[in-house]
């Protein structure tokens, strides 16, 4: 709840922080002061110190899980900020809005993490997606860009729409928008229920840029500002998969027989287009887009496994992937050339950019001694954990495999060709950041009890 | 009224906007179906709600079961009353950028 | 055959009439009156099911506000007249035969459900009256409210970000 | 108490000092000391094989235990020598012929640079090393190193001269025909390991062990043994790498080629005569082998011109008689045969080799002829070595041969006809080499003519100890028709081989054979005087001469039927399996992905429209199969 | 104690590495190290032989059931040894060799080492796949940094290659990690871990598959002889002698004990599979035209006759083996060492280029006709127990076709005679060419290195018994587990 009102406060002080403050330095020490006090908040109401009481006549419940989320992405959001906030300033003008907009997306985000019934599901998607779009379309004289929001807002609304409906059905077949309905109805359920539920599980897919439902994903990671899209890929698309796990374990958790095959498909789907979409990419930004849709098929194990592993392992999948994600895109926004060519030569005039980014790679393709390696390692256990079928897990791990193909393009071109120096000046601050985070994705991959101390639910 | 009917009317609008958003190309048509597709949902909606509370009346008459459905399409309409503002803000720009609104224009990005 | 049936095959009857005029009239000021159409037919319906402040709201908001600004839009820019190119047939068709396969298999799925018996109930019953919606809105729904001052809030600075001249 | 056999470690020890001396110093050492060093301790092993030899006639036999080479749980290969009669025999043999050739060699290879001096006696050392390992081992495998071993030295030494490509050639033919032979003793010393789990002669040759193996078991191990001695005794059909081994240096020839390693096979077979004596099966193979191979070379060496192929087939085909000697279970003959070959044939090669010395390198006997005048002791012995090959009595190839004819003719008539046809052409070809070497005029070049010398003293000696050697060596095994007990050898080697084929013959056929062979013999001997006596020039060999020439193209037709199919088949693998095909598999893989990927990402094709319309149509996709095909 | 040191000793120091500048510091520096670690694996064998030296354990992962355990057995032991001492010899050699930015490549050999070790020494499957992947990781970057023209492919073909098996591995590890009693990583539990026969079947092959790669056996293998190619010979040296025993070691740490059923049941598949695979090899290196690539090919054979004998599956064929993985490793590397003398000095590997270089360089001549004897297993060189005991123990293996495998094999190190000796009368014997000419002998480094290796070769071939000692108890563990599978067949059929 802490974060829920404070990021909400919180942008509109900066949206005042705009018109009041002249230098933009002091805007953006204004947002990161705004996310330290967010993240204390959320972890002293991890503790147990609750700021605001507000009786939600159970709409909204902040259980562990979702606080502990909750402090990953704002977290993550943090650095986010430490390294990028800079390159906001190129976008537009409006560089305290797009504070403020970030500042409300979190506060969606803190809903969608935590809702209890549909209509905070609803309200959380539309205030995560619709300061999307308009990110998304900030750089105005972009035409790229323009391009990207409008498809993502024509896209985006429409499966509004199939939510919506979804929504509908379930409360035909239930009588109520809240996600514990009495399982009474789920012994049997009926036609109605399982068409909202499809018709949700489009809508969340399309999100969580799912195939099939991905096809926006590409064109608008690609045309929205890098600054934006670094965002977009990381921590709202984690927040969109904690809701989808919400939505699934409570409200469809005795379900699982009628989902379970359509959840196996899309991942697949997901795994096998991301992957092998990404191979031939040419843009390093576009490649990073599908290979987002191939993690985001990985994260989809956890769904499919829905246990208590497979929740651990989503969170320590969303901290390896954030922040893998976020270092390459801080990297990539400081590049001119956003083609694989443009990071020739670059271990040899950016040695310690090269061989964070380097980590940052090996993690996303799942190489031990990663975060991202015990991520992907708890997704197959969960899977097969809960299920014995083991074609699946393998068809994951071949599609692992080939994503190295393409990480592993990036770091051929760094250290292995030779390339002109694209002549980049970084801060200190950058530089210390990101080996900062190049080192915890290297702890949390060598010692996860680090994170699980926590992860006690 | 038999509540199916208002399943099939409300499907029908629905599946109608989806056959807008798919045959044209403008883009302010498109969205335009949209909201007809939203309009549907709330239809199902209230008739959904008017149903639960009939269930609900037998039992106890001043019931207020069923609200929540009607309260439910009033939230609808907020979103829709914002996504619109947004919406065509967006495509305002997209108009000023390119002099159209026509989404077949919009390729540069692909593949 | 009561007036309420008639009334609903009525307003069924044009709904679904307009919403087809809306995809299907060239000129795209067509389509917005008879999406104003559609969505008075609409309201009829509410007001059918007895929730007259949803009606009311609906033509207000809807009709009244939204598609205006939909008129608006396309005044602006001219579009009134038609000059919206023909897209490629092949994919048109195959929209309308998508569209209607959903429609089918849809209608198909849900058409015996367990609760198609029931009824909904006609021109009484009061949840639909605005005492007994604002009640709810104001005591339970509160929280959802106040979220959606959110929504509007960062919409509205959106719409202004997109829309500054800069 | 401690037996006084301990110290046979000497006796191979002191060639390997002799070895890592010579082959680590041939750069700072002299030409003497290394000649001293090298021939030095060949004669400290000599001594020593006399005096174990000595003892050994004392009846002190013995196993020496040194270490454990291998021991896996039951399997336990002990690293040990075996003394008896057999071994202490061949210790004698191959350090006596050992040595004179060491001396010999001093001076034949007087002109190599002294580090391949150096490096030409460490090889000798290393090779008597290996065989006396061979010879004293006490178990298969320990006989399988030295085995190996020799077989390293002579591809060594044949490839001494390593600038010239044919000689190397040569010398890997001789290692890889020896490798194929190796195998098969190889997979019949682990049929052993498999049946008995020990492969120490004490244990394998005991009743009770013989008893455990199955007659199949016995004939599959007999002739996978028989196999390995083909390949090292130059027996069909492993026999083609011995006449190109004479590209090494003669004394080489001498050592390795004639007198001792070849014999190893012999030794083997000896060695393991209980095992052989079980198996008749095997017993015929091995004579029917040993027959043919002794005729078919014989054949050759009718038409050879290089005086050391002759002498090489000379030697394939003695070494025939050795195994139809075996095969015809009279160890002792083969045995016999093995010693009295040693030194007449060792005797001949380095006769020979006095001659190419004396002729400049030259090797082709056509143009030689009338050498006696020149190389008069080089003459006379080389005249002692062929009437001993030739088997007139008393020398001592009269005796072995004789031994072997007569068991032939015991086993069957046809094989002592074959056997004794093949001996007679033994005597015509060498006699053949005589008379066209030594008689007639010189057909060489005026230079050679001028050049030709006796050899110095140092490579007469030997000559003439080895010539003595070759007269009186017979008389260690005078037959019980002439004089009783008159066989020393056989009494000598009775313990260590149980000779079975007792004398059935009657004395009387027995001297008729004898005077039979002689007397053709000797009219073969005039025959080929009448030819040779003043040989000349001839036209190319034609028919069956040239058959014979070309020594029946057998090589030609190992080329065709097995190297150059093995060749292309290589090749095929390497160009196309490999390349093409596995790799092409895995390669195959990436560029699927590849295509499948520009592919796919077609499907991306930016149009909101086609987007929507995928989504809609997977919807109704997921509706359908949820509603309609589930159940 | 010992075996955490095998581990951080290489860690710690190559990590160090990274910020050397000055070359020969950089190079004294590795060789210290190397030297250092190689002390300590021969003070594990020799003198502090004590259990309590030899193992570590201590929680890492708990969550997930698994800990940091390493233990030194016997045929770890061997191996540990191997690539301890491979090091020093391989940087000895290659003393003279100029890479740019040489801290960074000795820094990533010493971490390569630090993940072989770890290999070699993991009782717990999740370790053990961390420095499976460990060893790889530096391995790429190495080879596709200071490797040939084609390197970057190449080398990326290995990864991927290499990649594929693990990943099917960890899936078997998941497996029967999620079928174990406690739900633990740690190899006995791995062991106790009583998989159904049928299970076991396909299980089975996620290992296998990895492994064979790693070998690699036939056909499986073509990632090879262009790896080898293309890497620096430095690297190539370690790949050969010391990574590929990985795969050997990794099947008969934690796939036979595992599945020992199924392996006792595809044996008589894959046994006559990795025989064809060594003639197949042999075959092709007869035909082969570059020194490399020769090598390469012959060490795809041997390896082919290990696993043949690994298959087998008694104690004569896993004893022989053990002691052949490291005597392999030590003549690989010297053959590698030869070569890249004669590359470096004449600058091509075309065998047809070359000859009669042994009139110049005799010392080089004498040690590569030495390692060369040795490699084709010759009596009283090292190889020659291994391999007696390796083809003693494919023909008592317990199958109907065991004289024809052995027969195979065989066939095997004829041919191989055949293509060494070729090798050698080419490039060494015969007459010079201008090429050749400028051939100078070997350095004292080099003289050094080889040496050594020639030493090794001699003394293990007239004793082998020592080592045959050290990796006694491993053999017999395994041997027992066949022989109760048989035992428990046998009483199936009755």
């Amino acid at each position: 709840m802490n974060a829920l009102i404070i990021s909400a406060v919180w942008g509109v002080v900066l949206m005042f922080a705009g018109i009041l403050l002249q230098r933009k330095a002091a805007v953006r020490m204004v947002a990161i002061a705004g996310m330290l006090l967010l993240l204390a908040v959320n972890v002293l109401e991890i503790n147990g110190t609750i700021l605001f009481n507000v009786d939600t006549k159970g709409m909204i419940y902040f259980d562990r899980f979702a606080l502990l989320f909750n402090t990953v992405a704002i977290l993550s959001t943090l650095i986010y900020f430490l390294l990028s906030a800079r390159d906001m300033e190129k976008v537009g003008i409006n560089y305290a809005e797009y504070f403020a907009l970030i500042f409300f997306i979190v506060c969606g985000i803190c809903l969608v993490t935590s809702f209890k019934s549909l209509l905070i599901l609803f309200l959380g998607i539309e205030i995560v997606s619709i300061p999307l779009y308009i990110l998304t379309g900030s750089d105005k004289k972009n035409l790229k860009s323009n391009e990207a929001s409008l498809k993502y807002f024509l896209l985006g609304s429409f499966s509004t729409g199939l939510m919506l409906m979804g929504i509908a059905l379930m409360y035909g077949a239930t009588g109520t928008f809240d996600t514990r309905f009495t399982p009474g109805v789920s012994m049997q359920p009926s036609a109605l229920l399982i068409a909202g539920m499809l018709l949700l599980l489009f809508s969340m897919s399309f999100k969580a840029s799912l195939a099939p439902f991905h096809f926006w994903t590409p064109d608008v990671y690609d045309g929205a500002p890098t600054v934006f899209t670094s965002f977009m890929a990381t921590i709202v698309k984690a927040a969109v998969f904690i809701g989808f796990i919400r939505l699934f374990g409570d409200a469809f958790g005795l379900m699982q027989p009628q989902w379970k095959l359509f959840v196996a498909i899309i991942t697949v789907a997901t795994l096998f287009i991301g992957n092998i979409t990404a191979v031939f990419q040419q843009s390093v930004k576009r490649m990073l887009a599908y290979s987002s849709i191939a993690q985001a098929g990985f994260m989809m194990l956890s769904l499919f496994a829905m246990n208590a592993e497979a929740k651990e392992g989503l969170l320590l999948y969303t901290i390896a992937y954030c922040f893998a994600t976020i270092g390459i895109f801080a990297v990539l926004i400081k590049l001119k050339d956003h083609t694989f060519s443009g990071f020739n030569g670059f271990a040899r005039y950016q040695p310690l950019l090269a061989a964070t980014t380097t980590i940052f790679l090996l993690s996303l393709a799942g190489i031990p001694l990663t975060a991202g390696f015990l991520s992907k390692f708890y997704m197959l256990k969960a899977t097969l954990a809960a299920s014995n079928d083991l074609w699946l897990v393998i068809f994951a791990v071949l599609m692992a495999a080939i994503s190295v193909y393409y990480y592993f393009r990036v770091i051929q071109a760094m250290y292995f060709k030779e390339g002109e120096d694209s002549k980049i000046e970084v801060s200190p601050a950058f530089k210390w950041t990101l080996v900062i985070l190049a080192v915890l994705v290297i702890v949390f991959g060598i010692f996860p009890n680090l994170l699980f101390s926590w992860f006690y639910f | 009224m038999p509540i199916n009917y208002y399943i099939f009317l409300s499907i029908a609008l629905f599946c109608i906007g989806i056959v807008g958003v798919l045959t044209r190309r403008n883009a302010i048509i498109i969205f335009m179906c949209i909201e007809l597709m939203l309009n549907a949902v709330n239809l199902l909606l209230v008739a959904f709600s008017k149903m639960h509370h009939l269930k609900a009346a037998v039992a106890n008459a001043a019931t207020t079961v069923g609200t929540d459905g009607q309260l439910f399409v009033f939230f609808i309409m907020v979103v829709a009353a914002a996504e619109v503002s947004v919406g065509l803000a967006i495509i305002v720009m997209m108009y000023r950028n390119i002099h159209s609104v026509d989404v077949n224009f919009l390729n540069r990005l692909k593949h | 055959m009561g007036i309420t049936q008639l009334l609903f095959w009525f307003l069924s009857v044009v709904a679904l009439f307009s919403a087809l005029m809306v995809i299907s009239s060239k000129n795209p000021v067509y389509s917005v009156l008879w999406l104003i159409v559609t969505f008075f037919s609409i309201s009829g319906h509410y007001i059918l099911l007895n929730a007259q402040f949803l009606a009311i709201v609906n033509i207000i908001v809807y009709a009244g506000a939204i598609m205006v600004l939909f008129l608006f839009v396309i005044m602006l820019m001219n579009l009134n007249k038609e000059t919206e190119p023909q897209k490629n047939r092949w994919l048109k068709m195959a929209g309308a035969v998508a569209g209607g396969c959903l429609l089918l298999v849809l209608v198909a799925a849900l058409k015996d459900t367990n609760i198609k018996q029931q009824q909904a109930l006609v021109n009484e019953g009061s949840i639909g009256l605005i005492r007994n919606l604002g009640k709810e809105l104001f005591t339970t729904y509160v929280v959802p409210f106040e979220i959606s001052s959110v929504l509007f809030l960062s919409a509205m600075v959106g719409a202004v970000v997109i829309g500054k001249k800069e | 108490m401690q037996n006084a056999l301990q110290i046979v470690y000497l006796i191979p020890l002191l060639p390997l000092i002799g070895f890592l001396i010579n082959g680590l110093g041939r750069k700072y050492l002299s030409k003497s000391l290394i000649s001293i060093i090298g021939s030095g301790v060949i004669l400290g092993s000599f001594i020593l094989s006399i005096w174990v030899f000595l003892q050994v006639r004392g009846g002190n036999t013995a196993d020496v235990h040194y270490f454990d080479f291998i021991h896996v749980d039951k399997l336990r290969i002990p690293f040990a020598f075996k003394i008896d009669q057999l071994s202490s025999l061949f210790l004698l043999i191959i350090t006596g012929v050992g040595f004179l050739i060491h001396l010999y060699s001093t001076s034949y290879m007087k002109e190599e640079k002294t580090e391949h001096f150096g490096r030409y006696f460490s090889y000798l050392n290393l090779f008597v090393f290996s065989m006396l390992l061979l010879v004293m081992s006490a178990n298969f495998v320990i006989m399988f190193i030295g085995w190996e071993g020799v077989g390293l030295c002579s591809y060594l030494l044949i490839g001494y001269w390593f600038r010239n490509q044919e000689y190397n050639k040569a010398a890997n033919k001789a290692f890889i025909m020896n490798r194929i032979g190796d195998l098969a003793f190889l997979i019949a010393i682990f049929w052993l390991i498999n049946k008995l789990g020990t492969v120490s002669y004490s244990e394998v040759f005991t009743v009770t062990n013989l008893s455990k193996l199955k007659p199949s078991d016995i004939t599959a191990i007999t002739l996978l043994l028989f196999v390995g001695a083909t390949g090292k005794s130059a027996q069909i059909p492993l026999y083609t790498w011995l006449p190109d081994a004479m590209a090494g240096p003669t004394p080489v020839s001498a050592l390795i080629h004639a007198a001792t390693m070849v014999t190893a096979g012999i030794y083997m077979i000896a060695r393991s005569n209980l095992l052989y004596s079980m198996s008749p099966v095997t017993m015929d193979i091995v004579a029917y082998i040993g027959l043919a191979t002794a005729l078919l070379a014989a054949t050759i060496a009718l038409k050879q011109n290089d005086i050391k192929k002759v002498l090489a087939y000379s030697t394939v085909s003695q070494l025939g008689f050795m195994f139809l000697a075996l095969g015809c279970g009279a160890y002792t003959a083969a045995v016999f045969h093995v010693m009295t070959h040693a030194f007449f044939k060792a005797l001949l090669f380095l006769g020979s080799g006095s001659v190419i010395h004396a002729m400049g390198g030259e090797q082709d006997i056509r143009n030689m002829g009338g050498l006696s005048k020149k190389l008069k002791i080089t003459y006379l012995t080389f005249l002692i070595g062929c009437i001993a090959i030739a088997g007139i009595p008393p020398f001592s190839g009269f005796f072995s041969k004789d031994a072997i004819l007569l068991s032939a003719f015991i086993k069957s008539p046809l094989l002592y006809g074959v056997a004794l046809f093949a001996a007679l052409l033994t005597a015509f070809y060498m006699f053949r080499l005589l008379f066209i070497t030594f008689t007639g005029k010189f057909r060489g070049t005026h230079e050679q003519e001028h050049h030709l010398h006796e050899s110095p003293a140092a490579m007469t000696i030997p000559l003439i100890i080895l010539a003595v050697l070759a007269i009186i060596g017979g008389f260690v095994g005078i037959p019980e028709v002439f004089m009783h007990g008159g066989d020393k050898l056989g009494e000598f080697l009775s313990p260590v081989i149980a000779e079975h084929s007792e004398h059935i013959v009657s004395h009387s056929t027995e001297y008729m054979l004898m005077g039979l062979s002689t007397v053709l013999v000797i009219i073969m001997i005039i025959f080929a005087w009448t030819r040779f006596k003043n040989y000349s020039q001839r036209a190319e060999e034609t028919g069956l001469g040239k058959v014979l020439e070309n020594k029946w193209y057998v090589d030609e037709l190992y080329d065709k039927i097995i190297v150059n199919p093995l060749h292309r088949f290589g090749g095929f693998l390497k160009n196309i399996m490999e390349t093409k095909v596995i790799d092409g598999a895995v390669n195959g893989f990436g560029r699927i992905v590849n295509y499948g990927s520009r592919q796919l990402r077609l499907l991306q094709s930016g149009q909101v429209g086609s987007y929507v319309l995928l989504m809609v149509l997977s919807m109704v996709v997921f509706f359908v199969v949820q509603f309609f095909l589930r159940k | 104690m010992i075996a955490v040191l095998l581990i951080l000793l290489p860690l710690l120091t190559g990590l160090l590495t990274f910020f050397f500048r000055n070359d020969k510091a950089v190079r004294s520096w590795a060789l210290f190290s190397s030297s250092l670690t190689a002390l300590v694996s021969v003070l594990g064998l020799t003198l502090m032989k004590d259990a309590k030296y030899l193992q570590f354990s201590c929680e890492w992962m708990p969550a997930l059931g698994s800990s940091f355990s390493v233990q030194l057995d016997g045929m770890g032991q061997l191996l540990c040894l191997l690539n301890a001492i491979a090091y020093p010899l391989v940087i000895l050699a290659t003393w003279n060799n100029s890479y740019k930015r040489s801290n960074n490549f000795f820094a990533l050999m010493l971490l390569a080492q630090a993940g072989m070790m770890g290999v070699f020494l993991a009782t717990d499957a999740l370790l053990f796949y961390f420095f499976w992947e460990l060893a790889l990781i530096p391995m790429y970057f190495l080879c596709s940094q200071w490797g040939g023209e084609k390197r970057i492919a190449v080398t990326f073909k290995f990864f991927i290659y290499t990649f594929v098996g693990s990943l099917l591995m960890l899936i078997g590890i998941l497996f029967i990690q999620s079928k174990t009693a406690d739900h633990s990583f740690s190899m006995q539990a791995f062991y106790d871990s009583r998989l159904e026969p049928q299970d076991q079947q396909w299980i089975f092959w996620l290992f296998f598959v990895a492994f064979a790669i790693k070998m690699p056996v036939f056909p499986l293998h073509t990632w090879q002889p262009d790896t080898y190619e293309q890497a620096p010979t430095a690297t190539t040296m370690i790949l050969s002698g010391v990574m590929v025993k990985m795969g050997v070691f990794g099947m008969l740490r934690w796939l036979f004990p595992v599945l020992p059923f199924a392996a006792f049941q595809w044996a008589d598949f894959i046994t006559p599979l990795s025989l064809i695979g060594a003639l197949y090899a042999s075959l092709i290196a007869i035909r082969q035209d570059d020194l490399k690539r020769l090598v390469a090919y012959s060490s795809i054979a041997h390896i082919g006759l290990i696993c043949a004998a690994a298959f087998a599956q008694n104690y004569s064929g896993f004893q022989g083996l053990m002691i052949q993985m490291f005597n392999h490793g030590i003549n690989i590397i010297g053959m590698w060492i030869v070569v890249e003398i004669t590359e470096r000095q004449m600058g091509t590997r075309k065998i047809s280029e070359l000859g009669g270089i042994a009139q110049k360089a005799p010392w080089l001549a004498a040690m590569l006709v030495i390692v060369a004897l040795a490699n084709i297993a010759l009596p009283l060189t090292n190889a020659f127990p291994g391999e007696f005991l390796m083809f003693n123990g494919i023909f008592s293996s317990v199958t109907n076709y065991n004289i024809w495998f052995t027969v195979l094999a065989g066939l095997g190190i004829i041919l191989g005679a055949i293509y060494t000796l070729n090798m050698i009368r080419k490039v060494f014997y015969g007459e010079m060419n201008p090429l050749t000419q400028g051939v100078k002998d070997i350095s004292l480094n080099e003289k050094l290195a080889l040496g050594a290796i020639v030493a090794m070769i001699f003394v293990l071939g007239v004793y082998p018994q020592y080592m045959l000692n050290v990796c006694g108890q491993a053999a017999d563990a395994l041997t027992q587990k066949f022989d109760f599978v048989r035992q428990s067949l046998l009483e199936g059929n009755r």
